[in-house]
């Protein structure tokens, strides 16, 4: 404790001259950190009403409400974020599970109020952009940062070169542990269950396969679909599209891991264990033994129908039988499910088909209520020169004879038209039969046809040739009628006015040939109605493009007690809007036949 | 006249929760005559929250914002601790670039609470000036963090995984000038405090212990080293990279007030060196792994005690784990819970009125971790 | 990584406790289990062996067990091992000897547990006192059986949004057709 | 009649002026404070507005008789020895003796204030009031001591005289020759200003502070009227003594000076424990102010 | 009666020009208010200066959440603080119980137990905020604006039927008699309230299933 340290402390006084580095608020102003966080803002047209930040706040401070004048429709819901700053703690855990990155958080971070419970300026409101502006500095959310699962489980495939040549199934289905994780990536938002036709309870049957729950999944997947394997495999999972994680990230993939959890349970029968239904006397006739009719016989059944199902092959399964190959959808799915529904009970007139062995005026006399669901069979001809020539055939036919076992004779150069779902069938099929090179036309761009993308990767990496913009229009025949080449054009596409999508014109003076010696069509298919004798077919109301049957909510066509199902029904043509129509339709005929009573 | 204008005297009386020489919402009840003190009953529980029991209603990971909230002057360690603990309960990697963010972000905190510390010894004892300054230099600590993190005290930085954000575009700069303006200040602080011969009056000698009945009455951190023991959990339980960083312990041996205040202004310095280790080799690289589904995370069951060395001692979680989405038990052991009650209330006996609030101060009492 | 000091703190406790089931959990960090009647004794041995430094009691509420465990922390400055002492009381009427002649501070930790747990400690004079709480005239509210959602939502009319908000967009599911 | 008049005009401004001067002072105070902690402070007028708001308080809470006579004692004590100590040269009270009579006085307020905390019966402002009776004790030793010496130096015990013994500039202020005993009197000064390190009396983290604990509202706005008025009074007395006093404006400035050089040390120092800083001016101060009566004795 | 009216004029101002605040930290909110009042932001520019006291106060600052424990004390503090007083509540936990919703021991909504006169948003606020706070604050007293105690003195037997729900009042009251009044009639339905707050939960076998989805 010498002198010095008397005279030490006093050099603090220098501070006295010195100006200081308060900043005075409020005349002065204080610049926020970059990503401070501060009060929501959220982009009400870009927010698709997921919730994740109502289950993510440990504050419960966010509660989804409805509002109005914000975009609705696939994907999306009208409830938004409502944020109670008597709560909030401002810790960005709901910008960071923010699927779309609508949420966050500004860097406005004064509100001083006298009266928070006040509706109009109170604390309690809906982050909009008006109250504080989006734009601007603020915490948001990005793929690395968000908390969300991203990343997905990859469905491990056998090897292309090795798959290509034999129609065992392409995908080796997922392991527990994959499947586990898969579903663990669930927020539970329950937007997926818009995009789906039928409404299955996704969240909920991924919560239990999650807890390795496979039987409550089973008891899940049966509210709304008695397939639950066959579309676990073949869906065209718009489900998957909707799944919020997709925006950012990849999405859960919702129809694998319904394939796995079904795959888990051999004896759904007892798994469900459904009460024995009540006898109730009425009889129900059902045309087609598709999706759509199976699904409408296994509803009614557990009603207490008596449901008789009338088959035009010797088979059962309809498209998901004769028009999906068997690399795809294996033989031993099919049996199971398809068992399953007939072991409730059903009746099924095999070779039957309506129209020939069995007359449909006698049905609707015999039959208290009808369903149709006779699907699109028939396929499209494009209508140019030399179509007669051997060697041409339509994808409908070419796939039902390979799937029955009798597959058709097919060159070493094979042109499929088409860009669809069926039309990538027709060529993986035909570089299974053995076909050396397979060509696949195209008239628009690759992005453009309608199979879903990865049909598309899975035929390219399988050596499938692509041609988009190409349009055939001339069939070269050598001198024995066989198919020798195909005369093509190139197009160009010429974009379209009001958002529709551009339109391929061919490009006239470029005309090339391919030398193909096998041509399938697969350029769309339409319904055959022709077992329906001209006095019903006149009552009955089509659409205005004449493709559609026209059902009312129950799934009553325009003739009284019959309904209809399926592809002649819906435009999307697949087996879960089937699914879904055959379920409305047994709900339709159930509603109908009590109410008749 | 009842003996009220008697000087000597024996009187109750309380000191807290509202009142200026306390630190935070505290109270201790005071039995003295005249102007020693005969008894001391610290009196915690103006800030239970029921945090254990909050932590066991929610889920891993929105735990995450709750526990900063735990030990308010000093929140990182908590957070750090319980991402730790989860992260060994469930057998996470943390990715090592967020190893050393988390250091950086502990140091720094470390900063901040000892300029309060020091900030709030002196106010104890009368010396404004300091505190004003202190508490004015933390600020562009602060500001700092605000970068870093978007908050200035509790940051919600730290998750199970690694950390929330990666370091923003010219951080480090900028934290490397703070460091320097906070290390350039250090010599005004020296010259206030240390060398003020009040101060050393006011300190040296008081609120002794000693080093044995320390260590046996659970005194951590600061506290213990001021009595000459280097012990430090960064050094005897190394967490994070702690055992790549080279850093000192000081000790000193005075076991007094004045120790407690000049170990604190040390690591202050050790702190700054560490926090510029940290930025010369911290290694690029992710920054979070991600841990599963915040609202389907499931830690495997078992039990596990992490602790961390936090600017007021030893911090420790206990966490037990059912397996369940939820933390079946956090049990939070704070420094303070033993400097708090059970060394304030010894320390207090035979002491003056005057130097109660600053043995307080000099013991880093932080409320609300007794009190959780 | 050697478990070699770990080991020897094993050894050192199964010598004089052939009753304890001791086990290293990770580098550093050493689990006993032991009967309650045997803590006081073990804690006075290591406390004797060079574990002088008395982290804190923990205490879980096990509940479907109908125990409440607590966990004893104990750190050796020397060796750098921390020690687990877990015991297990009954939930109803659990006693426990009371810590406090070998470490002061465990009397606090004693009175957390009392008040939260509703543990008995013998012997620890302060225990009546009120710690934490004021005027607690309820269940120890660290047990599993108290529920603080339902308290606040009644006695502080606190709203419970989570069930809420999640209603508004999903139908819940009943296990439909199942009788 | 004029000076009469005048007479009445001085008793009737003098006081406002001194408190109004006073406040400015504290108001000063701050913003001096403020600079050296590195920040702005309040305006310089901010301890007016204080005072002002204080008085508007509705219904401050009464614990007796001797509770409220307390500050309006401690007042008045303060306000009388205004009448003694010469401002600007002019006292309006001027005899041989007056030094001691005002020395009186200022034990007059800690007194009043005694009594009303008493009344108060908060352990804090008991504890508060014992200090300032202890530091009392304590500074008030050295300021006589100093003042014996300066009285036995001048051989007068009259401000007055003594002001007019040092008129004719700087070199006649006493301070040069009674160096020692104005450094102990500065010593004692910062303890009756109560400025650190001999706030003891009001440390706030110490007593909560001290005997104003109890009182708020119109009370305390008589405090600080009482704490503007003593600050004048007690760096008047220095002024007087040692620079020599002067003309209003002068006597101002000299007296802020003092003033000023007591916030500065209040500035960087913490506060003693009352029992240092007892035997603080029992020994450094006391002995300077000791030696300085010894010169002053033999030089004489 | 005439009906009490907060200050205006120059009362007012000098109200406004010079608030004291308590020295309290009730909750976190508290560790903002050093930055606050010191040299960075420096509060004692408006002429906001912390006293011991609550005697000598004008302002009393709910920084945060609030136990019940200090809630008790809270209310002594203010009910001793002279008029004019005012309240300001810092943060979410003062308005809907914030981060501590499902706390079994603070209390949720501030407003009913104390007047509050202004809130400031945050969690906790920022100097920024709580100066802007003051501000606005400043203002309006200077205006008359403000008028909390004159409401917790007209709607007394409210606040303190209010108080009595969650604390016992008798103790922790200036007014005795009213205290013990309100306290003896509040009894019965305290404790119907505390028996269904504190019906023995189930513990479920381990809460494994998010909520919100079916269980």
């Amino acid at each position: 404790m010498a002198i010095k340290n008397f005279f030490e402390p006093f050099t603090a006084l220098k501070h006295l001259g010195m100006k200081p580095h308060t900043i005075r608020l409020p005349y002065e102003k204080k610049v926020p950190a970059d990503r401070v966080r501060g009060f929501h803002s959220n982009d009400l047209e870009k927010c698709i009403g997921c919730g994740n930040c109502a289950q993510i706040c440990t504050c419960q401070a966010i509660k989804m409400v409805e509002v109005e004048d914000v975009p609705d429709g696939f994907g999306r819901t009208k409830f938004r974020p409502q944020v109670d700053y008597g709560r909030c703690s401002f810790c960005g855990q709901c910008v960071d599970v923010c699927p779309t990155g609508s949420l966050k958080l500004t860097d406005k971070i004064v509100w001083v109020t006298e009266d928070p419970f006040d509706p109009e300026t109170g604390w309690v409101f809906i982050p909009d952009n008006k109250k504080f502006p989006y734009e601007g500095k603020g915490w948001t959310t990005s793929p690395e940062t968000s908390l969300l699962q991203l990343e997905r489980q990859e469905m491990p495939e056998r090897d292309p070169e090795e798959r290509k040549h034999d129609f065992g199934p392409v995908i080796k289905g997922f392991t527990e542990e994959a499947a586990l994780i898969e579903a663990s990536r669930c927020m539970g938002c329950a937007i997926c269950m818009q995009g789906c036709p039928t409404g299955m309870y996704i969240p909920h049957y991924l919560n239990a396969i999650e807890h390795a729950d496979y039987e409550r999944a089973v008891d899940i997947f049966f509210i709304n679909n008695p397939l639950p394997e066959i579309c676990g495999t073949i869906c065209t999972h718009r489900c998957e599209d909707a799944c919020v994680l997709g925006i950012m990230g990849k999405p859960i993939q919702i129809r694998y891991e319904k394939g796995f959890a079904a795959s888990q349970v051999d004896d759904y029968r007892k798994v469900l264990g459904y009460p024995e239904p009540e006898k109730k006397n009425k009889k129900v006739a059902i045309i087609g033994g598709g999706p759509g009719g199976l699904t409408a016989a296994f509803y009614l059944r557990l009603k207490g129908y008596d449901v008789t199902i009338f088959e035009a092959l010797d088979v059962l399964g309809g498209m998901m039988k004769v028009g999906i190959p068997r690399y795809r959808l294996p033989q031993s799915v099919l049996d199971k499910e398809i068992n399953h529904i007939i072991d409730y009970g059903v009746e099924v007139k095999y070779n039957t088909r309506v129209g020939k062995d069995v007359s449909f005026d006698e049905l609707k006399k015999n039959y208290d209520a009808i369903y149709i669901g006779v699907g699109y069979h028939k396929g499209l001809s494009m209508g140019i020169p030399g179509e007669d020539a051997e060697g041409v055939m339509q994808a409908i036919y070419f796939l039902r004879e390979t799937n029955l076992g009798r597959p058709p004779k097919i060159g070493k150069k094979v042109l499929v038209v088409g860009g669809g779902d069926v039309a990538m069938d027709a060529t993986r099929t035909a570089l299974r039969l053995g076909a050396e090179e397979v060509l696949l036309s195209y008239r628009r761009r690759i992005v453009d046809m309608p199979a879903s993308d990865e049909e598309k990767h899975e035929a390219m990496a399988e050596g499938v040739k692509f041609l988009p913009q190409t349009l055939p229009i001339e069939i070269v025949k050598d001198e024995q009628g066989k198919v020798k080449a195909v005369r093509y054009v190139k197009t160009k596409m010429v974009p379209q006015p009001g958002g529709k999508r551009p339109k391929p014109v061919p490009i006239e003076d470029e005309v090339y040939e391919w030398d193909v010696d096998t041509v399938i069509y697969a350029i769309g298919q339409a319904p055959d109605l022709s077992f329906l004798p001209e006095s019903w077919l006149e009552k009955l109301e089509l659409d205005s493009r004449g493709k559609h049957i026209v059902v009312d909510e129950n799934g009553m066509t325009s003739i009284e007690g019959v309904f209809a199902g399926g592809d002649i029904v819906n435009p999307r043509a697949d087996v879960i809007s089937a699914i879904a129509d055959g379920r409305k339709a047994a709900e339709g005929i159930h509603k109908y036949l009590s109410g008749k009573e | 006249m009842n003996g009220k204008n008697e000087i000597i005297r024996e009187f109750e009386y309380f000191i807290g929760p509202q009142h200026p020489g306390i630190t935070g919402n505290f109270s201790i009840k005071l039995k003295a005559k005249g102007d020693v003190i005969l008894e001391a009953e610290a009196r915690p529980g103006y800030l239970h929250r029921g945090f254990e029991k909050l932590m066991e209603q929610r889920h891993w990971i929105k735990n995450v914002p709750m526990v900063c909230r735990i030990c308010v002057p000093d929140p990182d360690p908590n957070e750090v601790l319980y991402a730790m603990g989860v992260e060994e309960l469930a057998g996470l990697e943390v990715p090592e670039r967020a190893q050393w963010i988390r250091v950086m972000v502990l140091e720094m905190s470390r900063i901040q609470a000892h300029l309060s510390y020091l900030g709030g010894i002196s106010g104890a004892l009368g010396l404004y000036t300091a505190p004003q300054w202190m508490t004015g230099d933390r600020d562009y600590l602060l500001d700092r963090f605000e970068e870093l993190t978007g908050a200035r005290v509790y940051h919600i930085y730290t998750t199970p995984g690694g950390v929330r954000r990666d370091l923003p575009e010219g951080f480090e700069d900028r934290l490397r000038e703070t460091l320097d303006y906070i290390e350039k200040r250090l010599t005004d602080y020296y010259r206030l405090i240390f060398d003020n011969p009040v101060f050393q009056k006011r300190t040296i000698g008081v609120g002794t212990m000693d080093p044995d009945w320390a260590i046996e009455n659970g005194v951590t951190g600061p506290n213990l080293r001021a009595c000459g023991i280097k012990a430090d959990v960064r050094i005897d339980d190394p967490y994070l990279v702690y055992d790549q960083i080279e850093f000192e312990v000081p000790t000193e041996t005075g076991c007094d007030m004045f120790s407690r205040a000049m170990i604190r202004f040390q690591e202050i310095q050790q702190s700054i060196n560490i926090v510029r280790q940290v930025l010369d080799r911290m290694p690029k690289g992710p920054f979070l792994n991600k841990p599963g589904n915040p609202l389907m995370w499931r830690v495997p069951a078992g039990d596990v005690y992490v602790r961390v060395e936090s600017s007021k001692g030893e911090f420790g979680y206990y966490i037990v784990s059912d397996g369940g989405v939820k933390p079946y038990r956090v049990h939070v052991r704070g420094p303070s819970m033993t400097h708090g009650i059970h060394v304030i209330e010894t320390l207090l006996v035979g002491q003056r009125v005057a130097d109660v609030s600053p043995i307080m101060f000099s013991l880093d009492i932080c409320p609300p971790d007794i009190d959780r | 990584m050697s478990l070699e000091k770990e080991q020897k703190v094993v050894d050192l406790i199964k010598v004089s406790f052939e009753d304890a089931e001791a086990e290293i959990q990770r580098e550093r960090r050493v689990k006993v289990k032991v009967a309650p009647n045997r803590v006081f004794p073990l804690v006075a041995y290591l406390k004797g062996n060079g574990f002088k430094h008395f982290v804190a009691i923990s205490a879980v509420d096990w509940i479907r067990d109908g125990e409440i465990e607590l966990v004893y922390h104990l750190w050796n400055y020397d060796e750098k091992v921390h020690v687990m002492i877990k015991t297990r009381v009954p939930r109803d009427g659990g006693s426990m000897p009371t810590l406090k002649p070998l470490f002061n501070q465990a009397e606090t930790y004693e009175r957390d547990i009392h008040e939260f747990f509703g543990v008995h400690f013998e012997g620890n004079e302060k225990l009546d006192r009120e710690f934490i709480l004021e005027d607690w005239d309820g269940p120890p509210p660290m047990r599993k059986d108290f529920d603080t959602r339902l308290f606040s939502a009644e006695f502080y009319d606190q709203e419970d949004l989570e069930s809420e908000a999640l209603r508004l967009k999903i139908q819940p599911y009943k296990g439909h057709l199942k009788k | 009649m004029n000076a009469v008049g005048l007479n009445i005009t001085w008793i009737i401004f003098m006081p406002i002026l001194v408190i109004i001067i006073g406040l400015f002072y504290l108001g000063a105070a701050r913003k001096i404070t403020a600079r050296i902690q590195n920040r702005y402070g309040p305006p310089i007028y901010q301890n007016i507005i204080d005072v002002i708001k204080l008085f508007s308080k509705k219904n401050p809470t009464n614990h007796g008789v001797m509770f409220s006579l307390g500050p309006v004692m401690a007042f008045s004590g303060m306000l009388i020895s205004l009448l003694f100590i010469p401002i600007g040269n002019k006292a309006l009270l001027s005899f041989n003796g007056d030094i001691i009579v005002l020395l009186y006085l200022l034990v007059i307020a800690p007194l009043g204030m005694a009594l009303g905390v008493g009344e108060g019966g908060n352990p804090m402002g008991t504890i508060g009031i014992a200090r300032a009776l202890t530091l009392m004790l304590g500074y008030e030793v050295v300021l006589v001591i100093s003042i014996i010496s300066v009285i036995l130096y001048t051989g007068s015990a009259s401000f007055m005289e003594i002001i007019k013994m040092q008129s004719g500039g700087v070199g006649h202020w006493f301070i040069w020759p009674l160096f020692l005993s104005a450094l102990a009197m500065d010593m004692a000064l910062q303890g009756m200003l109560g400025e650190k390190p001999f706030d003891q009396p009001v440390a706030p983290h110490e007593v909560a502070s001290g005997p104003m604990v109890e009182f708020g509202g119109k009370y305390l706005g008589l405090l600080q009227l009482y704490h503007a008025i003593g600050i004048v009074v007690e760096t008047g007395i220095f002024v007087n003594l040692f620079l020599g006093g002067g003309t209003l404006f002068w006597w101002f400035v000299k007296s802020f000076a003092v003033f000023f050089v007591a916030l500065l040390i209040n500035a960087v120092m913490p506060r003693f424990r009352i029992g240092q800083a007892f035997a603080f001016f029992w020994t450094y101060p006391a002995a300077i102010g000791l030696i300085g009566l010894i010169l002053v004795a033999i030089l004489k | 009666m005439t009906k009490a009216k907060p200050p205006k004029g120059l009362k007012g101002w000098a109200q406004g020009r010079s608030l004291w605040m308590l020295h309290f930290c009730t909750g976190c909110g508290a560790i903002e208010m050093p930055p606050t009042m010191t040299s960075r932001y420096d509060m004692e520019r408006f002429g906001i200066t912390p006293m011991a006291t609550p005697r000598q106060a004008d302002l009393l600052l709910i920084t945060g959440y609030l136990t019940v424990k200090t809630l008790k004390r809270v209310i002594r503090s203010y009910e001793q603080m002279p008029e004019p007083k005012y309240v300001v509540g810092f943060g979410s936990c003062t308005v809907n119980g914030g981060m501590y919703w499902d706390s079994y021991n603070t209390i949720k909504r501030l407003d009913l137990y104390l007047p509050i006169d202004l809130y400031i948003a945050g969690c906790m606020p920022r100097p920024e905020a709580i100066i802007d706070g003051f501000t606005e604050l400043i203002e309006g007293i200077k205006k008359g604006k403000f008028d909390g105690w004159i409401r917790y003195k007209e709607n007394l037997e409210y606040y303190k039927r209010n108080q009595a729900m969650v604390m016992d009042i008798r103790k922790w009251s200036l007014d005795a008699e009213l205290a013990e009044r309100i306290w003896n009639e509040v009894q019965e339905e305290r404790r119907k309230r505390f028996e269904r707050a504190t019906v023995k939960h189930v513990y479920e076998l381990a809460e494994r299933i998010p909520e919100g989805l079916p269980k």
